[in-house]
């Protein structure tokens, strides 16, 4: 029932700011995402450790005759999205606060849709509600871009939309596959244990069709390697919080659909592809890697960033041992909260300087010291120094990927390189050094950008160095997770 | 005669003169004279329902078609003077085109109608189906339904060509 | 059944109402006249059959009645959408008439038993509409549509009829039921001619629900149509003639399946790529929202396809319509209204966003629906689809079905592009839009988001 | 006092934190001392419990703090493990941490960045202790990464200079790449053992295969030369002379870049283990003892020229680390992180007398200026200079027995390294105080000798380097050699010296001699004849040049890595990714469009065209039922 | 009075009436020859019927004949009264003036 409330609650706000119209809309949208956030601690308080089931289940036939349940419920899983969402769009609401859109009131109610979606996503256990909610996901971000985004969006989130619709139309009928497949007593079903079953009953060329219909939708969301062109533009050109969501969240989509609606299904699949698309996530970080190297737009540079952070992701999950899921699970959490920050940061030094190129920003840190250092907090954390968060799920990750092969982790590790060198160099050009351009201000920081940014850091340090709440969910549920794959 | 009889031979002959004239009517440059050959197809269409026993359909079959909608077709063309000159010819390339189509069509068809088994026609001595009585009591009975409704296709008819068909008075 | 004498009935006040001077009154007469067509349609579904006289002709089964439901419904909305495009015209009776009568030629597709009612149905539904599409009397593009419609409409019928013939002429019947049991006695036995008379008469129906290459005469005739007899056409025509076709074929050409289905494939995998890719390069709306149920038919088709032999097929294509109908009623409703100016094309919506916000959203709704994007009923109606195809052989179509509406999402969203995004060039004079049509339209919507949210009110309808 | 080892990291900690949030609020004067006096409170609880250590009979003491990483079977808990050498390195680094906190409250006093000085500072200490203290490899990791954070903030302090932010960057980077090696050695330990905390790693180290101890070794060697700046990853030390003096003594002198040193003597279980592993370490070592001290002969910058002299002193532990004279190594470590950081403190006294000068061209006869930093570097290059009895004699003479005993070749390029040392370090030495005075009036007017707070760190480290060498007597002459046997239980695998007591004698004897004889032949190069390094580069002949010039080894690099990867990087970027990967997206769109026309021909609007396909449609239709039947 | 007669005549000889109404369709331009080819089918249709409808004793075909002729008869008056209509626009019945509507 409270996961219920969960998703309900986000679109009881999105209609009240419909409807309302007001002008503070911005306030009131804050309050609902904090309540909001306020729920899923409670659910957070509410969870057994080493639960045998998925906790809180909520289940209604949604249309009796094809099987379809709105069937949700908390694993340790969707437990830690869930975290990461209701804790991710207050901030990201809050960081809203100094750049004014029009119709303001549409523009908060479309994220709470988005939440309500998201939320769904994490937290289904029905395969079609699933389905459902991933591509309900998908509209409110699209007309976010669209409306408030920046120069030419229209052919961008066109692509975006285009792009994604088509991959998880792939999607689709591989899950219709898996349906068809399905038998409880004489009856189909789209209870995900049902479809585990159906998937692992298949031949090993049925998986590995299945496994690429899947994938496609998945490696499409997250971006792969070659599948990637869609992120940079879409996230330059989205309004700075869509790009949060974008990044922040709905990236996640692709990881967490990957772990619960992938590895479990096809194993067979698994073993035969697996490689290839490891492969191409391990191509991604490199060459996502190098290309943020010459980036001059600092929000393009980010947007290639996390390629090369997703890639590692992805290629840890895939590699399918404790480790690998794991340091995935700790890592989406930490390149969350971090690009988040960082997207913030981006758009901070549009509104300040009114430009994002690299190469005529430079000196701020002798304009504004706090800013320098929160901002070289989140860097840290980015390029997943010890005691940040983003440490703990790397070392995870490329630990896991080396127990699938040693090299690929070598490969895989030269994102620590790699990432040092971008990320301190467009540091070092935006902040350090004189300034270049003598009209370039940059004065004190607005109180929200300043909490936003102060809460970014405390959660970087503070589960860098004491991760094991979240940890122990993440182990715990990947155990069971793993026990369960057997 | 030469191993025919008489009706083989009257099937012969209606069926090369329907046919000659129906490729007048398609060929035939000036619009009335087409008219015309179509005009006479219909008279040998009557004569081959009358071999088929179809007396009432004959008749009916004349009134209708020759006596009506091709002095209907008459009609039209005279309003509007059309005449061999004015008459718009087809490139050959596409007559040529057509006429491949239609020898393919002909082609598939005839090829579909080959072995089907020799099914003769039969003729009782009083064949009484294509009689009026015969067909009104089928008509009246098992096609009472369409019948009716029938009514409704010309009524639609009706309205939908006075409303072109009359000036809109502004 | 009662539905149907009904109508026709309305049909011939219709024609009276110019002698007795009560044009004013004829709108509110047809819409009550039309909800008790479909009162009475609504009992017979409970009480079973009515009159049984006419039974070995025309007989409203729950399919029957399914589908008959679906185009009074529409027509309902249609007609209040319609009102105003009355009165411009001073041959307001006279389309009044035509229209109903149309109706009553497509009540009669629903629920023929019959070769003849079919024949009939097929050609009173189309004379009205041959007129209607003429009806702009000036307007050349108008005649055009017309005589096109007409020409291809009729020769069509020129191959029904020939596969009629033949199929009487092999099984010695026209009664559906009759040619169906007589197929299963002798399967063996039947003459060659006779599967070339249910390939003519499948060419035919293809003709009528405008499936490539087939299709030719729908791009045209929807355009140069009035809009509101487009929305007509894609909605009551299409609906009606789908019911026909699934009889047809699902009980009486079932026995010979193996026929008509490989063409059937050929077909749809044509109709989707030609229907797709054209309407991708169209920049009138009407024209792209024909190649748009060129589509739709495809989707059905295939739904005919997948369940040759079981029954979820019905259900299936009943929901399909439904969502289609209605998606398409909202659309066309929204393009008459942004196209008064003369300008059909895409840059008409520009700036609709701004100028009429309901309306933006309802297109929006109406386009994704058309788009298969959840939580729209068009979503549902592409899942059945999916899943009806999945256990097929014919898994390839499956595929060039999705591929297909990836490219289909891609002209739907230029419409909302249109509206949302490209709005600085236009000016921004609001958009006047009648109560009662904002009231379809809005209904329409609401309807097209509820089926698409809780789609158990309608597919669990109709499983028989 | 062991079981409250924690503090000694929670000092600094709480001094970094102090500083860091009130650090602009407070005076100068407090925050200096705040900062100085949390390493002090560290010094003593080290020290007390160094004490209570050598005292007790359990030498490995396991502190733990929290669990920190769980996942499976691997099980990272925040632990610390307290043992001889951690206390050892406990040591020296607080103890010399804290001399050169007070010594950078004189030094830095005018900066503005003053508090956020000794924020990093602190913050350094913190991290090297937990280096050290760690009883796992993961948590060193920390401190390892930490500590390169903090050099890179500390070397990029005048964060204006873009030059010094580019050398800080660079340190950065390097030793990121080292710290991939280490961290892939982590992980393979982890792999191989299911464990990756000292105390039972260790003990398993038998169950693995030779193979892998050795990549093991090697990987963890990787880490060690980027943070220790051996060959090849060693370029970044000379740039990060760009930090300010204390900086150089503590971290890139005394402490960090020992941090590599002290990795391989915890591990040395698989060094000894693995006959390639340490051949490597020791080649590595001694090339890079060589090669650096090369470079040295020919700086002109005072800080160059000590920054080369520690590459190649580490160059020589590594040397004692590969034949596997552990003791030995740490012994040197001791005792040049005293005498190092002495001369680095001295030269950063010469450098505050110059009024910010480091060029040795424009100094000269400082000797009468500045007295005490004059006799405390005397004593610290003699010390270096391994002349007896001073510290530097001992562990420098221990480390080449070991060697020749080792190897004769490698014995050799040692000596011939440590020969060069005593050159380039007396050169400096004479030609910064001798002669006469070649910088500007402005300057010879501003000599003065610095304040107390730096003068007195200096005598405290000039009598360490002094005595320092009791800690390790030479067996041989009868006395105790504490190190060796404090590290008993540290080091696993023992290899006694063999050699008969005259080879030592005569080992020795050869060191002294030899750098005597250096001595005196610069002696009478620099004081007899007064030779002055020339003012121009052009002047240099060509080997001179290349020596001059680091062997172009930066713009080598520069040549082989950075060009290369920006150049990719572009390609991928402007070609690849917008062109080809993007472009096949586009395509599809083009394709659709291309399609679309093509196909919207077939819809000519004539009626006899569409009656036509249509029929030529049913023909088609109609053939293909007959192919089907 | 028939006797003799395979069906197969018949059915040949409609076919071919049939065929040459649509290469009639396909050939002509003038729109009303157009139209009298349409019916030249449906005749064949007719034909068809009729003699199925003789051959299985069943008035039936021929009663549908009936509704042939009356569907035929509306056709042509609503086609006229359109091609007059158009007559009246563009002075001519020519097919190919009517191909606006395209791509």
């Amino acid at each position: 029932m409270l996961t219920l409330l969960l998703i309900g609650f986000p679109l009881l706000a999105a209609l009240t700011l419909f409807l309302a119209k007001s002008k503070a809309s911005k306030t009131i949208a804050l309050g609902f995402s904090i309540a909001e956030f306020v729920i899923a601690l409670g659910i957070f308080a509410l969870y057994k450790h080493n639960p045998d089931a998925c906790q809180l289940w909520f289940d209604v036939a949604w249309v009796q005759s094809l099987g379809i349940h709105f069937n949700v419920g908390i694993d340790g899983m969707s437990l830690l999205m869930v975290l990461l969402t209701t804790f991710l769009v207050p901030l990201i609401i809050l960081s809203s606060f100094q750049n004014h859109y029009n119709n303001a009131h549409n523009f908060y109610g479309l994220i709470f849709v988005m939440q309500m979606a998201l939320i769904g996503v994490f937290t289904a256990n029905d395969g079609f509600l699933f389905y459902v909610f991933w591509e309900l996901a998908l509209i409110p971000i699209y007309f976010i871009c669209l409306l408030w985004g920046g120069e030419n969006r229209g052919a961008i989130t066109f692509k975006f939309f285009v792009y994604t619709l088509f991959g998880s139309l792939f999607m689709l009928v591989g899950l219709i596959y898996l349906y068809n497949h399905t038998n409880v007593d004489g009856l189909k079903s789209w209870a995900i244990n049902d479809l585990y079953t159906a998937g692992r009953s298949l031949t090993e060329i049925q998986q590995s069709a299945v496994f690429w219909l899947i994938f496609i939708a998945f490696a499409i969301k997250m971006p792969i390697f070659p599948l990637h062109t869609w992120q940079p533009n879409t996230y330059v050109n989205a309004p700075t919080q869509g790009t949060m969501l974008l990044s922040g969240i709905m990236l996640k989509m692709g990881t967490f659909g990957v772990i619960k609606w992938l590895l479990p299904i096809v194993p067979l699949g698994l073993e035969k592809w697996g490689a290839t698309a490891i492969g191409l996530s391990v191509v991604g970080i490199v060459y996502a890697s190098c290309i943020a190297i010459v980036q001059k737009d600092y929000k393009r540079l980010i947007a290639y960033s996390s390629i090369a952070h997703v890639g590692l992701i992805s290629a840890g999950m895939l590699s399918g041992n404790q480790q690998g899921i794991q340091g995935a699970l700790m890592q989406m959490l930490a390149h969350g909260v971090s690009v988040v920050g960082l997207f913030l940061v981006a758009d901070i030094l549009f509104r300040h300087t009114g430009t994002r190129d690299t190469d005529k920003l430079g000196g701020i840190r002798s304009m504004n010291g706090n800013f320098a250092v929160l901002f070289l907090i989140i860097v840290l954390g980015a390029v997943a120094l010890p005691l940040t968060n983003g440490f703990v799920g790397e070392f995870l990750l490329i630990n896991g990927i080396y127990q699938y092969k040693s090299w690929v982790a070598a490969v895989a590790g030269l994102t620590v390189i790699l990432g040092a060198i971008y990320m301190l160099r467009s540091y070092q050009n935006i902040m350090l050094g004189e300034r270049r351009d003598s009209q370039i201000a940059f004065g004190s920081l607005a109180s929200s950008d300043k909490w936003v940014l102060y809460i970014v850091c405390i959660v970087i340090l503070v589960f860098g160095i004491y991760p094991k709440p979240l940890n122990d969910i993440a182990e715990e549920s990947v155990k069971i997770f793993l026990t369960n794959l057997k | 005669m030469l191993g025919y009889t008489i009706t083989q031979w009257l099937f012969g002959i209606l069926s090369f003169l329907a046919i000659m004239f129906a490729l007048m009517v398609v060929f035939s440059r000036n619009p009335v004279n087409s008219v015309l050959y179509l005009v006479m197809t219909f008279f040998c269409m009557a004569g081959h329902y009358l071999l088929l026993n179809a007396q009432f359909l004959a008749i009916v079959h004349i009134v209708v078609y020759a006596g009506a909608i091709m002095v209907l077709f008459l009609f039209v063309i005279m309003l509007m003077n059309l005449n061999q000159d004015t008459e718009p010819q087809r490139t050959w390339l596409t007559k040529i085109i057509a006429g491949v189509a239609g020898g393919l069509l002909l082609f598939v068809l005839v090829g579909s109608l080959k072995g089907t088994e020799q099914l003769q026609l039969q003729s009782y001595g009083a064949s009484q189906i294509g009689l009026v009585k015969n067909l009104g009591k089928v008509l009246f009975k098992d096609f009472l339904f369409p019948f009716e409704i029938a009514s409704i296709l010309l009524l639609a008819a009706l309205v939908g060509s006075i409303m072109i068909g009359k000036k809109d008075i502004k | 059944m009662k539905g149907l004498f009904i109508i026709s009935g309305l049909g011939i006040i219709a024609m009276l109402a110019e002698i007795f001077k009560f044009k004013k009154l004829l709108l509110p007469i047809v819409l009550l006249g039309i909800v008790a067509a479909y009162a009475f349609n609504f009992m017979e579904w409970n009480n079973g059959l009515s009159i049984s006289y006419f039974d070995n002709m025309i007989a409203f089964d729950k399919m029957g009645i399914a589908f008959s439901g679906i185009i009074i419904a529409t027509a309902f909305f249609w007609f209040i959408l319609a009102n105003d495009y009355f009165e411009e015209d001073n041959n307001t009776v006279d389309h009044f008439a035509l229209v109903l009568f149309a109706l009553v030629g497509a009540l009669m597709l629903t629920s023929f038993k019959n070769m003849t009612t079919l024949f009939l149905g097929i050609e009173i539904m189309s004379i009205p509409l041959y007129v209607l599409a003429a009806s702009k009397k000036k307007d050349i593009k108008s005649n055009e549509a017309g005589f096109k419609y007409l020409i291809m409409g009729s020769f069509a019928s020129g191959f029904l009829l020939f596969g009629i013939a033949l199929v009487y002429g092999a099984t010695g019947s026209f009664d559906i039921m009759q040619i169906r049991s007589f197929i299963s006695q002798n399967t063996a036995s039947l003459p060659l001619f006779f599967y070339v008379g249910v390939v003519m008469i499948l060419i035919a129906m293809c003709f009528k629900v405008s499936a490539a290459p087939f299709h030719f005469w729908a791009p045209d005739v929807y355009q140069g149509s009035p809009t509101l007899i487009t929305a007509l056409m894609s909605t009551v025509v299409k609906t009606a003639a789908f019911a026909a076709f699934l009889r047809l074929f699902m009980v009486g050409f079932a026995g010979v399946s193996e026929v008509w289905t490989g063409i059937l494939a050929v077909v749809v995998a044509l109709s989707l790529i030609i229907a797709n890719f054209s309407a991708a390069m169209q920049s009138n709306v009407k024209r792209m929202l024909a190649f748009s149920s060129i589509s739709h038919a495809a989707f059905m088709l295939m739904v005919i396809l997948a369940n040759v032999r079981s029954n979820l097929s019905v259900d299936a294509i009943v929901y399909y319509s439904l969502a289609y109908s209605f998606g398409s009623i909202a659309a066309f409703g929204i393009v008459y209204n942004v196209s008064r100016n003369g300008n059909e094309n895409i840059e008409a919506f520009n700036g609709l966003a701004k100028r009429n916000p309901a309306m933006a959203f309802c297109m929006t709704v109406a386009m994704l629906s058309l788009a298969g994007i959840p939580i729209t009923s068009g979503f549902f109606a592409k899942y059945f689809v999916f899943t009806a195809m999945i256990g097929t052989p014919y898994k390839w179509l499956l595929i060039l079905a999705v591929i297909t509406s990836a490219v289909g999402a891609y002209y739907y969203l230029k419409v909302i592009i249109a509206m949302y995004f490209k709005d600085q060039e236009v000016e921004t004079q609001k958009i006047k839009v009648e109560m009662s049509q904002t009231m379809v339209i809005v209904l329409t919507t609401i309807v097209t988001l509820v089926i698409g949210i809780i789609p158990g009110l309608v597919a669990d309808m109709f499983k028989f | 006092m062991i079981k409250l080892i924690a503090l000694v990291p929670l000092f600094p900690l709480l001094g970094f934190l102090i500083n860091g949030f009130f650090g602009k609020k407070i005076s100068k004067g407090l925050s200096g001392s705040i900062a100085a006096v949390a390493i002090l409170a560290s010094f003593i609880v080290s020290v007390l419990a160094f004490i209570e250590l050598q005292g007790s009979h359990q030498k490995e003491n396991v502190i733990n703090v929290f669990s920190w990483i769980n996942s499976g079977m691997l099980k990272i808990p925040f632990e610390f493990l307290f043992d001889s050498l951690s206390s050892l390195f406990l040591l020296i680094i607080t103890g010399i941490g804290f001399l050169i906190h007070v010594y950078s409250i004189g030094y830095m006093h005018e900066d503005e960045g003053f508090s956020r000085f000794f924020t990093y500072l602190n913050l350094f200490v913190f991290f090297m202790l937990l280096l050290v203290l760690g009883n796992n490899y993961l948590i060193t990791f920390v401190g390892w990464e930490g500590v390169g954070l903090c050099s890179y903030l500390l070397i990029g302090f005048w964060f204006k200079n873009t030059a010094y932010n580019n050398a800080a960057k660079k340190a950065f980077i390097m030793n990121r790449i080292g710290d991939l090696g280490f961290l892939l050695g982590i992980i393979l330990i982890f792999t191989t053992f299911g464990s990756i905390s000292y105390t039972e790693v260790f003990d398993k180290a038998g169950t693995a295969s030779t193979g892998t101890i050795s990549a093991i070794a090697l990987l963890l060697f990787i880490g060690a030369m980027g943070k220790s700046a051996q060959l090849p990853l060693y370029t970044w030390l000379p740039d990060a002379m760009a930090g300010p003096t204390p900086v150089s003594a503590l971290i890139h002198a005394a402490t960090m870049v020992t941090a590599g040193i002290f990795m391989v003597v915890r591990s040395n279980v698989f060094y000894s283990m693995s006959e390639l592993a340490s051949q490597t370490v020791a080649v590595v070592g001694v090339l890079t003892a060589l090669f650096a001290a090369t470079i040295g002969l020919l700086q002109n910058d005072i800080k160059k020229i000590l920054a080369y002299s520690t590459v190649s002193q580490l160059g020589l532990m590594f040397l004692g680390l590969g034949v596997g004279a552990f003791s030995s190594s740490v012994f040197h470590v001791t005792t040049h992180a005293f005498f190092k950081a002495l001369l680095f403190l001295g030269a950063g006294s010469v450098i505050h007398a110059m009024g910010g000068e480091q060029d040795i061209r424009k100094m000269g006869g400082l000797s009468g200026k500045i007295k005490i930093t004059f006799i405390t570097m005397l004593l610290g290059t003699i010390a270096i200079s391994g002349i007896p009895p001073f510290s530097g004699f001992f562990s420098k003479d221990e480390i080449l027995a070991h060697t020749y005993e080792h190897s004769k070749i490698l014995w050799l390029l040692g000596m011939i390294a440590s020969m060069l040392t005593v050159f380039y370090m007396f050169r400096m030495l004479f030609i910064v105080f001798f002669g006469k005075f070649r910088g500007t009036h402005a300057q010879e007017h501003h000599l003065h000798e610095s304040p107390p707070s730096m003068t007195f760190p200096l005598v405290v480290l000039a009598a360490l380097s002094v005595i320092g060498g009791v800690l390790g007597l030479p067996e041989f002459w009868g006395l105790p050699n504490w190190m060796h046997h404090n590290l008993d239980e540290v080091i696993k695998i023992k290899n006694p010296s063999l050699l008969s007591h005259e080879t030592e004698w005569t080992l020795m004897g050869l060191a002294v001699a030899s750098a005597a004889a250096v001595f005196f032949f610069a002696y009478t190069l620099y004081m007899k004849h007064k030779v002055l390094p020339v003012e121009k580069e052009e002047q240099l002949k060509k080997w001179q040049k290349l020596i001059y010039n680091k062997y172009y080894v930066d713009e080598i690099y520069d040549m082989l890595i950075r060009k290369p990867l920006d150049a990719i990087s572009t390609a991928f970027y402007k070609f690849f990714d917008l062109q080809i990967v993007d472009g096949m997206v586009n395509g599809v769109g083009i394709l659709v469009k291309s399609i679309g026309s093509v196909v919207r021909l077939a819809q000519q609007g004539n009626i006899g065209f569409y009656v036509i396909s249509m029929v030529m449609g049913i023909v088609f239709i109609v053939l293909l039922t007959f192919l089907m039947k | 009075m028939i006797n003799g007669i395979s069906i197969n005549y018949y059915l040949l000889l409609s076919t071919v009436l049939f065929i040459i109404g649509a290469v009639g369709v396909m050939a002509r331009r003038n729109s009303i020859i157009i139209f009298m080819c349409i019916e030249l089918m449906l005749n064949a249709v007719n034909l068809l019927l009729v003699s199925f409808s003789t051959l299985h004793h069943d008035a039936a075909g021929q009663v549908f004949v009936f509704f042939i002729m009356a569907v035929a008869a509306a056709e042509v008056a609503v086609g006229l009264a359109i091609l007059s209509m158009i007559y009246r626009n563009v002075k001519s019945i020519d097919t190919d003036l009517l191909s606006n509507l395209k791509n």
